[in-house]
């Protein structure tokens, strides 16, 4: 049997829905374009040698603070200019993560979507899995991540007419964030 | 003049003692519970927490009426009066021992012996349905609407094969004057089987312990105030002593049924092959007869207990099932086979 | 978006219809949970549930607490059994940071969570009896369970919330008397199941009130992400414990459970038969543990102040209501940067309404005790 | 004086007005259920007790259980009467009903005279046997004809309510 990474890529790579690929301690983890979310899904789901059929869960991430936090610090003065010329456009801001598992032949793979500030909008995957229902609910509840195709999507966690949505890194952990004009219009 | 003073001393008497197990009953059904669940229940108030009823007493007496806002006010207050009441008045027909004779003079333990006494107390217990359902339709709440609801047709679903089964005992003793009844039940039949109830209508009995738990709203029939669905059905909005009469009320019900059970079923105050009476004089004759019927109802109200920390509770459409597809159909074949059999033998 | 739920479910028959509102305080409700039922008489048409009373933003904590502070706020997801939220947090932080765990640990650890896990079992058991009427069996379960609690208030001060182990190992050896305390309670353990099996399983109302409520097939079961004793229950033979093994679980014999129906009483008898394997398995565990030397490290070589290097990993393990996983993410500082628990009572209790829809009030809520929903662990 | 007809003769009069004035269906069961137990307790009086425990236990204790079922069922606790009395139809109906009893209680006042002359019981009055003996001789083919006629109601009932059940299954 092939290694997962390389079965991936081949099922993957050819249709150019591989954006990178990285593992870590063993666990996959696979980007593809937000725009063919749903194809991936299918092929990934659907191909003999992959068969991931199990949605173990989704969520968000928040990147605002993460690229700068992994700026090396130890730079002299005068190169920090450099760094950040060489800086391109800032990353998209959210993830959202997808974690599969392939029941038959347990093995778990991460898919990864790049969400930009500006289109927040990702297909939603509860027409395969609906084991994404409420995971996608909360991610929009906590990231004010839209999922496209969703059947009922609206705030889980927070009441509804919670203003702000707290896991993004600019909400505060004192104070009310809300109450600091931290408004998320819709 | 002398039978109205009778009378009054007899109906005070029953009254007091019938409150008096009803407390004793609250008390037992704790520490009946504890019991079987290892643990201690209610153990400071007094010796063996016997002292907890009268706590528990003063304290609903105590507590301040809360009356919801959206409520009906006069059916309000009218459910747990016409919920009590029936339970009480039930007793008037229901014999509590043989005879004793003060004075010469020869009294019947039982406030009045009228030859429907039977009927009556079918009656009776068919208007006991009201005070649930003003509860529930008075406290203006979901939860209790569904619990009046659930009673009203529980109720009406149990009384049937409840009548039922009684009517086969009449048909057995041909009498409806429950004392009859009760002195019907001396001595064998089939020369070695106590002349009770129980033998000669077996199946009545079944129907009949099971639709009382029914219609007293116990496990496994205690629908109408499932906690864990309807929080507490008809009186979920009552607290202070309105819901103390409930709670009450329905022991006073268990009472009344258990001491039915035993008058016609279980020999009333006989007790098998020997005649105790010729032993006695008149007078504590009557007060052994007494014991002997309530040690008797002790014994039923006991496995009142016994089933409700027993087994689960059924669910609303199984229990209309069980009534309309089990027992109705079951008791009318008893009365079958028993109007067949006095038939034949007469 | 139209906010009440009669008129989403059938304009025509709005008048016939009621709005039950169960919960979130409501005697049959596990902690604070709400369910907004549309009934028609009594049987249910719509039945949605309502989630985030007890929300304390446990995701949010985790980033801003360093990893070791991030321990004792995971004791509050499932409150019903801490250690294994414990261990499966410092597993993900294990292996993000790439620590061998010493063996003794491990063996510590399971012993721990297996007693956890019949722990679990026996209070989600009982409340499903109480909430079917049968009050009796949930004071012989819950006795147990306290003895349970002893152990653990014993091994390390905490009864309920017990920020069990340290990342890297455990902080403490099981005190000496431990096979004393176990040998006791073994056998009271299993004449409580005894017990309540012989109360409940063949008891006729018993099997009516749970046989074929609110069953689901596999196939349902796993498009809704069941995991755990509510997955098994449907007929599928998944356990993390055997499936994807951790903690030494592939040393030891013990069955899987799997039911038919994927109805309440298969539920309820597979973590009946998941308790008496615990057992098992904390006798195997407990015999290995013996044959450790007394001095075998309990801990790895862990740094005093957790840095782990950037990059992200996701560890499960079966808790005793399924797959209960972390991801963490870390920037290289010593907070982690994201943490995500997949809570496994979160994905069984969204397919709710699929569950109950056309059953009966009293169905709901034997469906949602037989769910073992904890409200700690669904709200985070 | 008979007092005692007089009390619940007056009972069951105002009890019969509040029925029919009241605008809460509830209470106005409720009133019906003290005409009921006011005509049982006449019943008594006229030494007729089987008559009376049959009032209250078929009256009172089955039937009006059953209308407060329905009401319970069909009304929200807001809910009231006057929807009903406000209908045009419907109270010209009622009126018209009102009407053919007064017509029939007038046309019964005639033979008043008859019923109120004292006389004796007959031997075994009120008695359960007699009463039996009545209905299973003596008037038989009228008792046949009676519960063949509610046998006839009840299935229809059951065909109207199943038909109704049907169609919501299919809509579910």
């Amino acid at each position: 049997m092939e290694d997962l990474r390389e079965r991936v890529e081949k099922c993957l790579g050819p249709k150019g829905l591989v954006v990178a690929m990285t593992e870590c301690r063993g666990d996959l983890s696979v980007e593809v374009p937000k725009a063919r979310l749903l194809d991936v899904m299918h092929l990934l789901k659907d191909t003999p040698d992959l068969e991931f059929d199990f949605l173990s869960d989704v969520f968000g991430v928040d990147n605002l603070a993460f690229y700068e936090k992994q700026k090396p610090k130890k730079k002299p003065e005068g190169e920090e200019t450099e760094v950040k010329k060489e800086k391109g456009p800032p990353p998209p801001r959210f993830e959202v993560i997808y974690l599969l598992l392939s029941l038959k032949r347990t093995e778990r793979l991460q898919v990864k979507v790049r969400v930009a500030e500006d289109d927040m909008e990702v297909d939603s995957v509860t027409s395969i899995w609906k084991a994404a229902t409420w995971p996608e609910r909360e991610a929009f509840d906590m990231f004010g991540l839209r999922f496209k195709g969703h059947p009922n999507l609206k705030r889980l966690l927070m009441w509804d007419e919670f203003p702000a949505y707290p896991l993004r890194k600019d909400y505060p952990l004192e104070g009310r964030g809300e109450e600091r004009h931290l408004v998320y219009g819709e | 003049m002398e039978g109205w003073v009778i009378a009054i001393i007899k109906v005070v008497f029953i009254w007091v003692w019938v409150l008096l197990i009803a407390t004793v009953m609250t008390w037992v059904e704790r520490r009946g519970a504890a019991m079987m669940q290892d643990r201690l229940g209610p153990n400071r108030a007094g010796p063996f927490g016997l002292f907890q009823p009268l706590a528990d007493g003063i304290k609903l007496f105590t507590k301040e009426e809360v009356l919801p806002k959206k409520a009906h006010k006069v059916l309000w207050n009218l459910g747990p009066l016409l919920f009590a009441l029936p339970a009480f008045s039930a007793y008037a027909v229901v014999p509590f021992g043989d005879k004793i004779i003060l004075g010469g003079k020869e009294i019947i333990l039982q406030v009045s012996d009228v030859n429907i006494g039977f009927l009556y107390v079918l009656a009776i217990g068919s208007l006991a349905v009201y005070g649930i359902v003003l509860g529930g339709w008075g406290s203006n709440n979901k939860f209790s609407i569904l619990g009046g609801l659930r009673s009203t047709a529980q109720l009406i679903s149990y009384e049937v094969p409840l009548g039922l089964a009684l009517l086969a005992v009449v048909f057995v003793y041909g009498s409806f004057s429950l004392r009859d009844i009760a002195l019907a039940q001396q001595g064998t039949f089939l020369g070695f089987l106590p002349n009770w109830g129980v033998f000669k209508q077996p199946l009545g009995f079944i129907l009949y312990m099971v639709a009382i738990y029914a219609e007293a709203n116990r496990v496994p029939f205690d629908l109408p105030e499932a906690e864990s669905e309807i929080v507490a059905g008809y009186h979920t909005e009552y607290g202070s002593m309105e819901l103390g009469l409930y709670l009450f009320g329905e022991y006073v019900n268990l009472v009344t049924l258990s001491t039915l059970v035993v008058v016609l079923y279980f020999g009333a105050w006989h007790i098998p092959y020997i005649d105790i009476s010729k032993f006695l004089g008149p007078v504590s004759w009557g007060i052994v007869s007494f014991l002997i019927l309530y040690l008797k109802v002790a014994f039923f109200l006991w496995l009142f207990v016994w089933v409700r920390w027993t087994i689960p509770r059924f669910r609303y459409d199984q229990v209309m099932g069980l009534g309309w597809k089990a027992l109705i159909p079951l008791a009318l074949f008893n009365l079958f086979i028993t109007a067949l059999f006095i038939q034949l033998s007469a | 978006m139209n906010q009440d739920p009669v008129s989403q479910v059938d304009q025509e028959r709005l008048g016939e219809l009621v709005t039950i509102n169960i919960g979130p305080s409501h005697p049959a409700m596990h902690g604070t949970l709400r369910v907004i039922t549309v009934t028609d008489g009594e049987t249910i048409v719509k039945a949605e549930p309502e989630i985030g009373y007890l929300h304390r933003g446990v995701e949010k904590l985790g980033e801003n607490l360093t990893y070791h502070q991030f321990i004792p706020i995971t004791d509050r997801l499932n409150y019903c059994s801490a250690i294994p939220n414990n261990v499966s947090y410092e597993m993900a932080v294990e292996k993000l940071m790439g620590i061998e765990v010493p063996e003794k640990a491990q063996l510590i650890r399971v012993i721990m969570m297996e007693l956890a896990r019949i722990a679990d079992h026996e209070v989600c058991v009982g409340i499903l009896g109480v909430d079917l009427g049968a009050f009796t069996p949930f004071f012989y379960l819950i006795i147990q369970r306290e003895e349970i609690y002893e152990i653990f208030e014993w091994y390390n001060g905490a009864r309920l919330t017990n920020t069990f182990g340290r990342i890297g190992g455990v902080d403490a050896d099981l005190p000496d008397d431990f096979e004393e305390r176990w040998r006791e309670l073994k056998p009271n353990l299993r004449k409580a199941n005894e017990e309540t099996e012989k109360l409940l399983t063949h008891n006729r109302i018993w099997m009516d009130r749970t046989i074929g409520v609110s069953a689901f097939s596999p196939e349902d079961a796993l498009n809704w992400g069941f995991t755990g004793p509510c997955l098994r229950a449907c007929g599928v033979k998944r356990d993390l414990r055997k499936d994807e093994p951790y903690c030494m679980y592939d040393q030891f014999d013990f069955n899987i459970p799997v039911g038919e129906h994927g109805d309440v009483f298969d539920r309820y008898k597979v973590r009946m038969i998941e308790m008496e394997e615990s057992i098992k398995i904390i006798d195997q565990a407990y015999k290995l543990y013996k044959e450790m030397p007394a001095d075998a490290p309990l801990k790895a070589r862990v740094p005093k102040v957790i840095k782990p290097p950037a990059g992200e990993v996701y560890s499960a393990l079966e808790s005793p209501n399924g797959e209960l996983g972390f991801f963490v993410r870390s920037d290289g500082s010593d907070k982690a940067y994201r943490i995500r628990i997949r809570p496994p009572c979160y994905m069984i209790y969204q397919a709710f309404n699929d569950l109950v829809k056309g059953g009966m009030v009293a169905d709901l809520i034997a469906c949602i005790s037989s769910l073992n929903v904890v409200a700690g662990e669904l709200d985070r | 004086m008979d007092w005692y007809f007089w009390i619940f003769a007056v009972i069951a009069v105002s009890a019969a007005l509040f029925t029919v004035a009241t605008r809460e269906a509830l209470s106005s069961a409720m009133g019906l259920l003290t005409v009921f137990i006011a005509h049982a307790a006449l019943y008594l009086h006229l030494h007729a007790p089987l008559v009376a425990i049959f009032q209250v236990s078929i009256y009172a204790g089955a039937i009006l259980v059953l209308i407060v079922f329905v009401i319970m069922l069909l009304m929200a606790p807001e809910e009231r009467a006057g929807v009903i009395q406000a209908n045009v139809s419907f109270r010209s109906f009622g009126t018209l009903l009102g009407l053919c009893l007064i017509g029939l209680v007038a046309v019964g006042v005639k033979g008043i005279a008859v019923l109120i002359a004292r006389r004796s019981l007959p031997a075994g009055f009120g008695d359960p046997s007699v009463l039996g003996n009545l209905l299973f001789r003596r008037y038989l083919l009228h008792f046949e004809v009676m519960s063949v006629l509610l046998l006839v109601a009840l299935i229809g009932a059951i065909y109207l309510c199943k038909n109704r059940a049907w169609k919501h299954k299919e809509r579910v």
